[in-house]
């Protein structure tokens, strides 16, 4: 027996033993979710006892070492612990902003104190972070970021607005970019920094959207202090580390059209709500777009797996993580067009229990935000023309 | 073919667009909404419109309206979708306007034109019942029963059902689930016993309402045109509907795209005004382009009705397909040039979204008037 | 009975006696058009004699004056005309770059010499005209054109290169832009000149398309000998002449569209093709993209009327002729895509008297330059959003 | 699923580029095609592509062949599609030696498939027999006569039919047209009396032929797989050419893809390169993602084939389907953005837009596998 099928073997029973019946039920709405953190209400006790479990096998962060509380465990164990968590449909014991995008960035840019202090309380889930990129002026265009951070000799001072920090009203923390030098090109002059949200000054106010109530804030800054340990890699230099991190988001955005696409095929919502005639759906002219939507959908998928197979095979996702999350987003808005399309009267009821309380027409209204979050398609394509295709200009 | 306008329809025209600029501009939907209002519209405006003889602009001067036709309404239509005026002026002033009208007997017109064209009665059509649009798919029916008929059925998608003063229901007195022959209409009182109304408020924050008719019995007097053929009504009226809908979702659609590009004028990034970014200019020329195009479709469909010609049918399916099609272009496009402020409710684009949504599966989406319009061309 | 009455009488009863039968039929390929000029044979006595006698008339250009070979009639006893003469059938007498293109360019630049020298055999059918425009570098970007055109004192002499001259190898004389100076912006120092094209150093060369046979030359000019009675307008003001006709121009293909649609329904050749199945057309997902093309080109013939129409009302057409004709020649180019579609494997045939040569195949071929002559579809886009929609840097 | 290439596939694809790239570029192509050549491809270059063991890269090494596999036959058509090699290689390589290799006695196979794979045989399908794919529409007849049948009928788009050595023919045995069952396969000489051939020369100058067959006599030995069981064979010849065409549509549209790409980055209008226009670059950029998506459903196909996967009917139609779609559009835009020139014979664009028109529609055109697709779903 490899130590591989011996880990997995002890990993099956390990899970078999410690995953609560509840936590191995399909995650029904954003409330099955356990993002931790200091104000962190458990909806179960088995929720509860889940998370603990994991921490304590340092299984919420697998392949962080251990003296950060991960279980230093290889990629490939790392799939195969997924993957018999998937055997018997597991829930994660944990969604974390600190997991999925303040983790890389420490792990490659933070010091060894930084990596201390910040990455256990993550990986227990004790500490809640949020994401301060985005501005009003600064949305496609980042790096034209404005909030002002000043030295104090000591400490840093903070002045300014962030928009799109999802859950910023529920964290506990904030990984931010501002800017500590305005005098060179806007790449320039980034600065990559780390604060308590409950520091005086700091103000988060949910945003609504079209679909709805949203993770969504607003947050100004007003005279935040943020102390210089808090600073992340190289002053001036935080661009390195945004860049690296939104490639990693629009990677995790650009997987989203597959993961839609493991609930129910379109044509079998298309064929319920309008049903079958002579073995066709009965509207023939929805039939050949769902179709079409469909095959895109497949293939599509068959992408997603071929270029992360090819980037296992030594090469980097690079410039196509841009394609992915193009193609990905706009497939995605055109399946929940056609999903709308397919419901009808039914799908277009905001309130009632019958629809519960509007979940698709606020799903497809959610989706059209898809190709302007984490980079708009316009960008992607921006990406694609000048890296991939290297055409003058772009 | 009056595809350019008169003076009259110029005039008329640039009143509806002061009007409802003034009296009914986006926030008074909002308002609505916020609000939770129980009618979903203004009873205020509604008279208002009413006093403008907006509510009677297809009904005959005998009956108090001002009979300026289907053109006018169009443009009332047009005007009500850039300003996404909410008020009963499809399921009153058309549908059932046109519908008594053309199947009314001589003391039903007396009852109730005058009503519409006063703004003092709402009507709502009760015809679908499933989620799509499919009038002959009608399976309410309506038994003789003495001298008057007993209604059994549910109806969905019922526009301003919840506040309607009468209702005109469509239900089978003979064939089959599917035959476009053996449907009648009738006209009953929404108080009557069996008849029960649930309101659901709908992506756009307009009014429908889900109706059950449970043995609900009505005289012969309810009988709106003839037995078994309210298909012969029911076919102008949903014509009537298909056009001013196609008229509204011009409206809404223009604004959409006249807003985003009045956006992308000011909006930067980059150091740039989006704007001057050529992949942008070419879709919004495209989309342009599209506009024009459909703006003829609806301006023809007006014509046809107004006209009485033989092919209106053909063309309220073309208006409908068209308007389905490039009014979601257009708000599609309006959100995703906006960008992430398109995305939150304090910015208008994503309430045209929405509006579009309801309206372009209003009396058939694009599929279903392509599927028409195949079908009448026998292929 | 008013005058446009007795005029609509008039020509009816002239019509029914002078146009002989075979000029009543339908054109069934170019070889029917009657182009006219010095080399001009004859398709059959009919024609010529048709020729003959609308020349008579002056109806080959029914408002140009009288002078200049005209009948001097108004706009409204034109259109009386042309109804009059698709009533029965009539064939154009006359298919000639002379009246649809030179013939306005002189009316509005010329001077009285150049009228009368050059209108009346244009009128006549005795001198056949092609457009000297495009060069290899100056396709979309007609402006930066360099062909060069001397001052020798009492004449100029002209060297360089157009392409696209439609007939220049069997065209009689030449109109043309030159470059008459470089020392300013591009769009001064062009001018429009004439020339015969039997001068020495005129060499027109047929280009091959993928369509295969074409109109289209290759022409070069060397050393070639031009009166200066012969420039048009004011000298390096050429590219007003130029733009008045490009207008003209575009307004000519945009129609194309709506020409097109006369023939046979595209759902009749589907239909023919592909066969009915229970009333519907036996592909499934071709009948859903036939019937959205089809109500498109219902709308779009409806627009051209309703542009028409307003223009008519005293508006210029102006910019939207760039619409019209960007919608028109994309629509085209689906149409055709279509027909290919729907005659699959008999329409793929390139040489066989059953597929009539190839003619559908050519066809679709050949409506792929639709989007590209005149203008491409990109320009069309940059005009409308320059123009229309006034949008920053177009 | 094999996504992405392995060691000795990256080998062949290279050995592949290099062969079509020296040996039968573009020029040769036309080359033929100027020349007015009687058989339309290069029978020395058919038989180095023997020698390669091209031609007999599914045929079984007992028989001669190198079988590699349809995951190396697709990486042979790509590079073909990108030059626009003329070959018999779709005909006699895929599908007849896949005929024969499911459907075959010891016989046949031992008579035919040597000499597929040593290119001394050329072997046509004949199927198709109206203007579009369908299978079940056979409508060719093979009565029983003696000891052997008697076949009529006409049928179109045979590829390569008119220098064929044997014909593989579809014909109905029992059943009618419109019935998958009932189609029995027969391998026979054209030279057979009743058998006429006419070469059909296409729009992209390669080979095609219609066939007659006239009361066309042939013994028992004739039949290719079980009777009235065609459709088993059939099936998996389809996918085979299915598979092996888009691949080539791949290599077709990936070439004018970059050819284009390398041209806008070459011509000025406007003092810019045009490749500087973001409008060009943003459908440049859509149409790189394309063709990504399509690169994926090709390898995906091929692999379900090798793997004889359950689902390998599907795939095949995904594939066919996207490519159709795919390298269509890739024609068009390079045709567009080439511009004038592209619209010469002298450029090479035009010539790959007719050589993905006439791809598009064998076996099986968008249309046709989105509707198999949906069936085969059920919906």
């Amino acid at each position: 027996m490899t130590d591989l099928k011996a880990f997995a073997a002890q990993a099956r029973e390990w899970l078999e033993a410690n995953c609560p019946e509840d936590m191995r039920q399909p995650i029904s709405s954003d409330k099955d979710l356990c993002w931790g953190g200091r104000n962190w209400e458990f909806q179960s006790e088995a929720q509860k006892t889940w998370l603990e479990r994991m921490v304590a096998k340092g299984w919420t962060v697998p392949t962080w070492p251990k003296e950060y509380g991960g279980a230093g465990l290889s990629r490939a164990e790392e799939n195969i612990l997924k993957k018999e968590m998937a055997r018997i449909g597991a829930r994660s014991p944990l969604s974390s902003f600190g997991i999925w995008m303040l983790g890389p960035a420490l792990l490659k840019f933070g010091t060894e104190e930084q990596k201390l202090e910040h990455l256990p309380p993550v990986a227990r889930g004790e500490i809640r972070w949020c994401q301060g990129y985005s501005e009003p002026n600064a949305g496609s265009d980042l790096a034209s970021l404005a909030t002002k951070c000043e030295d104090k000799g000591d400490h840093f001072i903070v002045n300014g607005q962030k928009v799109w920090t999802s859950y910023a009203d529920q964290a506990d923390w904030i990984f931010c970019l501002v800017r500590t030098d305005n005098t060179g090109k806007k790449h320039h002059g980034i600065s990559f920094v780390l604060f308590d949200m409950e520091t005086p000054g700091v103000d988060a106010r949910p945003i609504k959207l079209i679909s709805g109530r949203s993770p969504f804030c607003e947050t100004f800054f007003e005279d935040v202090r943020v102390e210089k340990k808090n600073l992340v890699g190289t002053r001036d230099r935080g661009w390195d580390v945004a860049k690296y991190l939104l490639t990693h988001e629009r990677e995790m955005i650009g997987g989203q059209g597959q993961l839609e696409g493991q609930g129910r095929p379109l044509h079998e919502i298309a064929a319920s709500s309008l049903g079958i005639e002579d073995g066709r759906l009965a509207d023939p002219m929805l039939r050949a777009k769902v179709a079409e939507a469909e095959i895109d959908d497949w293939a599509f998928s068959l992408t997603v797996a071929r270029k992360l197979a090819e980037a296992k095979a030594g090469a980097s996702l690079g410039a196509d993580s841009s394609m992915l999350k193009y193609y990905g987003t706009e497939l995605n808005k055109r399946k929940y067009e056609l999903m709308m399309d397919a419901t009808g009267h039914d799908g277009l009821e905001w309130e009632s229990d019958r629809s519960n309380d509007g979940k698709l027409a606020r799903s497809w209204l959610r989706t059209k935000g898809n190709s302007i979050e984490g980079g708009t398609s316009e960008v992607q394509l921006n990406i694609i023309s000048k890296h991939i295709l290297q055409l003058p200009g772009a | 073919m009056g595809l350019v306008l008169n003076d009259d329809e110029v005039m008329l025209r640039d009143t509806a667009e002061g009007f409802f600029a003034n009296k009914s501009p986006v926030t008074a939907l909002r308002k609505l909404r916020d609000d939770r209002d129980e009618t979903g519209f203004d009873r205020a405006l509604w008279k208002e419109m009413a006093d403008m003889g907006f509510a009677g602009v297809v009904i005959e001067e005998d009956h108090g309206g001002v009979d300026m036709g289907f053109m006018a309404a169009g443009l009332i239509a047009e005007q009500m979708g850039r300003n996404l005026s909410a008020s009963p002026f499809l399921s009153t002033a058309i549908l059932a306007a046109t519908a008594i009208r053309e199947g009314g007997t001589a003391e039903q017109k007396a009852a109730w034109l005058p009503k519409i064209a006063g703004g003092e009665a709402i009507i709502s059509l009760a015809l679908d019942e499933g989620p799509k649009h499919h009038p002959a798919g009608t399976s309410a029916t309506a038994e003789k029963s003495g001298n008057g008929f007993k209604l059994n059925g549910s109806k969905a998608m019922v526009v301003d059902g919840h506040i309607a003063d009468a209702l005109i229901v469509a239900a089978r007195t003979s064939g089959e689930e599917g035959d476009a022959e053996g449907i009648s209409l009738f006209i009953l009182d929404p108080k009557t016993k069996g008849v029960f109304t649930e309101r659901t408020i709908m992506v756009d924050s307009r009014n429908a309402a889900r109706i059950e008719l449970d043995d609900v019995e009505v005289s012969g007097d309810a009988l709106l045109g003839s037995l078994d053929e309210g298909m012969a009504v029911l076919g102008k009226v949903l014509n009537a509907g298909r056009a001013a809908v196609a008229a509204e979702l011009l409206g809404a659609g223009s604004q959409a795209f006249e807003s985003t590009v009045t956006y992308i004028k000011e909006r930067k990034q980059f150091g740039t005004i989006i704007g001057e970014f050529q992949a942008l200019q070419h879709r919004a020329s495209h989309l342009y382009s599209e506009m024009e195009i459909a703006r003829s479709a609806v301006m023809a469909a007006l014509t046809a009705l107004d006209d009485n010609d033989s092919k209106a049918d053909l063309y309220c399916a073309m208006a409908k397909a068209k308007l389905g099609s490039v009014a979601k272009l257009a708000s599609q496009e309006g959100v995703q040039m906006f960008g992430g402020v398109g995305m939150t409710d304090e910015y208008d684009i994503g309430l045209f979204m929405k509006r579009i949504r309801v309206l372009q599966e209003l009396f058939g989406d694009a599929h279903y008037h392509m599927n028409q319009f195949a079908l009448a061309n026998k292929f």
